[in-house]
């Protein structure tokens, strides 16, 4: 990363900088109660004095993200794919998706529990669902919206249904995947933690439980921290998964 | 490719037709008309701007259906016509995500063509071409005339048995043109192949054909169906003969009465 | 591998230092994270008193979202730690369970608020808004207590997901329902003033909470097992009412670290707990009918127990709720 | 909606109640208990019988979340505005808007209850920040890919940055936008219903955890089901919306 | 606008050049070049494709940098050069989302005039283009003449004090062509308006011009200016005078050293 680059983070460091200082002065003076809202030096230290613990729950948490994240990758490409198949499919399925994302834990989690018990799976398939939404939904609206002239022209050539859609319309819709990959890999860390409330040995979702069942809330920000850093991460690295995927597209980008 | 009848045209269109539903608005865009291309021949389309040319070669690529009307492709009536021709339509529609070289080679993976041979192929036409410097870049810096140039080797390396070209060469100086002409001339002599094409430049038509449809505008029929018999192999001086002269006054002539501006 | 209960990981065919039998493997689902009603397994565990008794221990993390209830119904949990409320609420819903020991002999729940607050007694309650768990028993029972201190039993109820601690000092609550030795403890140590007032001192018949479950199943399937299990947890226990400080010094040792990040209260929380384990002279776990009546008879008769189907039920056969063929003599 | 429209969700039809029938099969031999997932046909009965009261939810929930909703709109479409704005706002806000996303009830629900109380708010908040991040990344993304020969056209007519923005990148961006939305609706729900897990004196939240505390698990599916309901329809409602504002969009759609 | 120098030429660039970055590679694409628009005069450029016309348009338009050199419009060396010239590009970039109307009122809408009126003015030229029966159609219907002509109106509409026309009749069939030129020249003679022009066309660029420069192949340089003596107002048969064939096989025959290919 040459000196240019780094310098370009300036101004996310000043206003990072600059709301964190009114954040500790806002607590200092008493206008939250640093009960609710510990300072963010008072974070620091809990991070710092904790990060022996802190730091075996996280290694647990990011796997299950990066798992979980993996998988809805595959499944929400496929079924974006699946959907594009015919209106058909896509009215009847469609629907199906929308109420995955309605379940609340209460009614899924002592479901996941009792079918996969206290290990990875139960997380991972909280992580899965999350993701695998936003994704489908980005990719799809992509598909749609190819252009018809281009598929008239793979039409001409007697190009396949298959054809088509890997010649022409999954690359066309890759800037719209990424688009919801982008949301799907903010959400996963999020995904991990809930799914560690359900039920988990280990990992931040569990640290963040028992930290706030014993009223310790700087525990829980200390943990709110590192779950920030693993989504901006995440998010950060989908976007150069996607400079370096999709350099046609990058480059329009820039040139703006 | 099925060739059933060997010695059939490579063309019949028979009282096609077509109406656009716009909106509410039905907008009749083709007559009911007829147009045969011989094995071989090389037959251009000429009319006024938005007369339906374009719908023409829609319909017989066989990516959009007649109205009424039927078609034959090597006599075959029924069968699918997708597939069975290089169809360069009038916008070059290179893809965004495909190299200059990746787009020469779109139709030949449409085709399942081994990647090795066909790359080689499409370097040898991009040079050619005057493109193999740009043979890794992306479209979206090329000039106007450079990306019809790729849409052009698009074409032909998928199919050159029967080429649809919809204004191929609108897009290029008058040298470049000239060039390209005659090195599509020498194609065809080569694959003996048959072309329907469209063009605004009745030199150009004049020049290329063997046979010149005149369309009337919108809804489109056959005003007038011209024979060239200029010998072949053809040479630009052929345009400043005295026959050729009175053929682009004629053409003219036709389409003045056309104008509905 | 499991951490969570911080044992020598071990499965049931490995054997231990002083090797009788291979080990059975029981799980054990909590109903909090690990706090001091639950001193007496972590102890039992240190001393190694589960593997003299051939149980390989295994301690459930505890889900707010998974009750034991439904792990112990549904063979996901040999054994759990629940409370009479609960297990009332399993009979109704055609899921039943058992208690099998009282963790603690009395009730020691309580209604708090703010001393600041100015309310002094329950019925300065009428009127005051009250902060619930979401329980569906306990709107009969504040109003109720207010009643029997004279008030009109009149109050607004919001149903919170945040710590009562918290909610008392926003403000936006007036009252919460407590347990004396867990958060009125840690309201002592935090310099919170509260003004309580224990449910059993207004009209509220005494019931144990919380309690050891099983399900019926079990019970009739591996009663020796169930019987060995609580044979070592009564030891644990016994031990930590007779030695709060060391326990209290266990407990710490035995969670995952990071459970107590504030462990400074342990010690008062246990000495108040060991006091309540059990009565004096009496052996720890015993349950008696007249605490399976009287309450469970109250709430069902308040409309606080519902069926499946969330319809009212007024009776059960409460005599099946509990047993005591356990806790050996 | 003619006959033939209705037919198009034959096969939408067909699907859910094949698997509504295998879900009523498989509870009822026994493969899972029913108590942990009630049949449809128990949760149907359920839905009748307790309808009045789940009813007065249902009204106080879809308030919650359609107010909610429309903030998210306008927040997610300014603050994707304001990201468009420069390299370095984007740097520096980005992180904020993900951190965001990363907030765990536990941390965030006392918080609320302090400053918002019970009322209304604090739902509509948690709808808010649930719903405008899908927003703000899609019709982001949607800014960033205009055409930059278009801008090009633009910016030789001297349009200053705010034409540009309206006249060009804007109404490009609304496909993108509307896939967005298109997430977003289907959260909203969702984001209500956590909204009210967290202190609620009415609403399908509450609903759910108090059926939940009293092991009355068909009473919380009898609430997914509306809650799923209620998604759908915003779903619905979204695409009938994007269709009526984009009819050049939808056409394109419709053709392939 | 302003007008400090009322005087001076439409435009002058000096010694302009330009290079592109092409990922590693850079590309030359203008030789330091100069070149001059009078007041009221019609100027064309000539070159053989992907010369770098385009990008000297995107250059004077003051929508791309020069690489070294300067430039001045209305004898202006230092201000804006956006906002003072009507710039047709190469692809008519036609908005999809607007109706043709619409499309055609852009430029007014960026100058934020009132639509009442516009909305007037642009349906009676869409009637003198032909295409007042698709004002209310989107764009993805329209065929590729129409889209020129819709771009080259819009164009016109914004600023017809300086046009940069970019290839405006590529698309257009001979006739549609010709009566197009001649509604540009009525339109140049009555507004006197300045034109700098690209076409393929070299008939065309006589027919139209005062000058014309001949550009060469990549990097770009002037070959050769040429002024166009014809009288005005011009007219088609002017083309078939000897002066007119003469000056046609000139350039063409310039052209064909500059031919790459
Ligand atoms: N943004 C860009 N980045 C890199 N190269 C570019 C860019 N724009 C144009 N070029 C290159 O500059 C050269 C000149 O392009 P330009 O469009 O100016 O040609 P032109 O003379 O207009 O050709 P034509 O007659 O075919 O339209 C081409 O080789 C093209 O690839
Ligand atoms: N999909 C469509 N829906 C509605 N109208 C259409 C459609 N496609 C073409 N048209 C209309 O049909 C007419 C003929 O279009 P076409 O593209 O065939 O013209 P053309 O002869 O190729 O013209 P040009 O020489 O300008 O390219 C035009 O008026 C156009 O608006
Ligand atoms: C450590 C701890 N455990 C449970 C509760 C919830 N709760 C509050 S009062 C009560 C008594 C009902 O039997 C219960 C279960 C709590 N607040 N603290
Ligand atoms: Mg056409
Ligand atoms: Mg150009």
């Amino acid at each position: 990363m040459t000196l240019k680059r780094l310098a370009g983070y300036g101004p996310a460091f000043v206003l990072a900088v600059s709301l964190f200082l009114i954040w500790e002065l806002v607590v200092r003076a008493g206008l939250v109660a640093s009960n609710l809202l510990p300072t963010p030096v008072a974070i620091g230290r809990a991070l710092y004095d904790n990060w022996d613990v802190i730091f075996g729950h996280t290694v647990q948490t990011s796997l299950e993200t990066v798992i979980g994240l993996l998988i809805a990758t595959l499944l929400g490409l496929g079924l974006a794919i699946l959907l594009d198949l015919s209106e058909g499919v896509k009215r009847a399925v469609y629907p199906l998706l929308i109420t995955s994302q309605t379940i609340p834990m209460v009614a899924l989690a002592p479901l996941l529990v009792i079918w996969f018990g206290f290990e990875l799976t139960p997380k991972i398939i909280v992580v899965t669902l999350y993701c695998f939404f936003p994704i489908v939904v980005a990719c799809l609206d992509g598909l749609l919206s190819t252009d018809p002239q281009l598929m008239k022209l793979l039409h001409s050539m007697k190009a396949s249904r298959w054809q088509t859609l890997w010649l022409v319309r999954l690359p066309g819709a890759m800037p719209s995947f990424f688009s919801g990959l982008r949301i799907a890999a903010t959400y996963s860390v999020t995904g991990a933690i809930v799914g560690e409330y359900v039920a988990a040995q280990q990992g931040l979702g569990l640290y963040m439980k028992t930290a706030a069942s014993s009223n310790a809330i700087v525990l829980v920000f200390a943990a709110i921290v590192i779950t920030a850093v693993l989504s901006l991460l995440l998010f950060g690295l989908v976007s150069v998964i996607e400079g370096i995927a999709l350099p046609w597209h990058q480059r329009q980008g820039r040139k703006r | 490719m099925q060739n059933k009848h060997e010695d059939a045209p490579k063309l019949i269109v028979k009282g096609v037709s077509k109406t656009y539903r716009d909106g509410k608005r039905l907008l009749d865009v083709l007559e009911p008309l007829d147009l045969t291309v011989g094995r071989g021949e090389f037959v251009s389309l000429i009319g006024p701007s938005g007369c339906g040319k374009s719908t023409l070669f829609n319909i017989v690529a066989g990516v959009d259906e007649p109205g009424s009307g039927t078609l034959a492709i090597d006599g075959d009536w029924q069968g699918e016509r997708t597939g069975r021709v290089g169809y360069m339509p009038q916008q070059p529609l290179l893809l965004p995500w495909r190299t200059v070289e990746e787009n020469v080679l779109l139709g030949l993976d449409v085709l399942r063509l081994p990647r090795r041979e066909s790359q080689q192929q499409a370097r040898d036409v991009l040079k050619r071409f005057g493109l193999h410097e740009f043979a890794d870049s992306y479209p979206d810096t090329l000039s106007g005339g450079m990306r019809q140039r790729i849409a052009l080797l698009r074409t032909v390396l998928f199919n050159s048995s029967f080429l649809l070209l919809d204004e191929p060469f609108g897009a290029l100086d008058a040298l470049t043109r000239i060039t390209l002409q005659m090195w599509l001339l020498d194609l065809l002599q080569m694959y003996h192949s048959s072309v329907l094409f469209i063009t605004h430049d009745v030199r150009e038509a004049i020049l290329l054909s063997d046979r010149i449809y005149v369309l009337s505008a919108r809804p489109a029929s056959v005003l007038r169906v011209v024979d060239i018999d200029l010998p072949r192999p053809r040479r630009q001086e052929m345009l400043t003969e005295d026959t050729s002269i009175h053929l682009e006054r004629e053409l003219l002539s036709l389409l003045v009465k056309e104008q509905p501006l | 591998q499991q951490r969570g209960n911080n044992a020598p990981a071990q499965s049931t065919t490995t054997t231990t230092t002083t090797p009788k039998q291979p080990l059975t493997t029981v799980k054990l689902a909590l109903d909090w994270t690990p706090n001091t009603n639950h001193t007496g397994v972590y102890v039992a565990m240190n001393k190694k008193w589960y593997q003299d008794e051939g149980i390989n221990l295994q301690i459930l993390p505890y889900s707010s979202n998974v009750t034991p209830d439904v792990l112990v119904s549904n063979g996901k949990a040999d054994v759990g730690i629940s409370s009479t409320e609960s297990i009332v609420a399993d009979a109704a819903v055609g899921q039943p369970t058992v208690s099998i020991a009282a963790i603690v002999q009395h009730n020691t729940s309580a209604f708090a608020a703010l001393a600041s607050s100015g309310i002094k007694r329950p019925r300065d309650l009428d009127g005051k808004t009250y902060g619930a768990f979401g329980a569906p028993y306990e709107n009969a029972v504040v109003s109720q207590i207010i009643k029997h201190d004279g008030g009109k039993g009149n109050f607004k109820s919001i149903t919170l997901d945040i710590d009562p601690l918290q909610a008392l000092q926003s403000h936006r609550v007036d009252f919460v329902w407590i347990y004396q030795g867990a958060e009125g403890i840690q309201a002592k140590h935090e310099g919170m003033q509260l003004n309580m007032f224990p449910v059993i001192n207004y009209g509220i018949a005494d019931y144990y909470t919380p309690n050891f479950i099983a399900s019926p199943a079990a019970i009739k399937a591996k009663p020796d097992l169930l019987h060995r299990f609580m044979k070592a947890t009564a030891r644990g226990y016994e031990y930590a009412r007779t030695h709060a400080s060391e326990s209290a010094q266990i407990l710490l040792q035995e969670t995952p670290k990071g459970t107590f990040p504030d462990p400074s209260y342990l010690q008062d929380s246990q000495q108040y707990l060991s006091e309540h384990y059990a009565d004096p002279g009496r052996r720890w776990g015993l349950q008696d009918a007249a605490a399976w009546h009287g309450y469970p008879e109250f709430i069902l008769k308040a409309g606080g127990v519902k069926d499946a189907n969330g319809k009212n039920v007024t009776s059960l056969d409460l005599n099946s709720l509990y047993t005591n063929q356990f806790i050996s003599s």
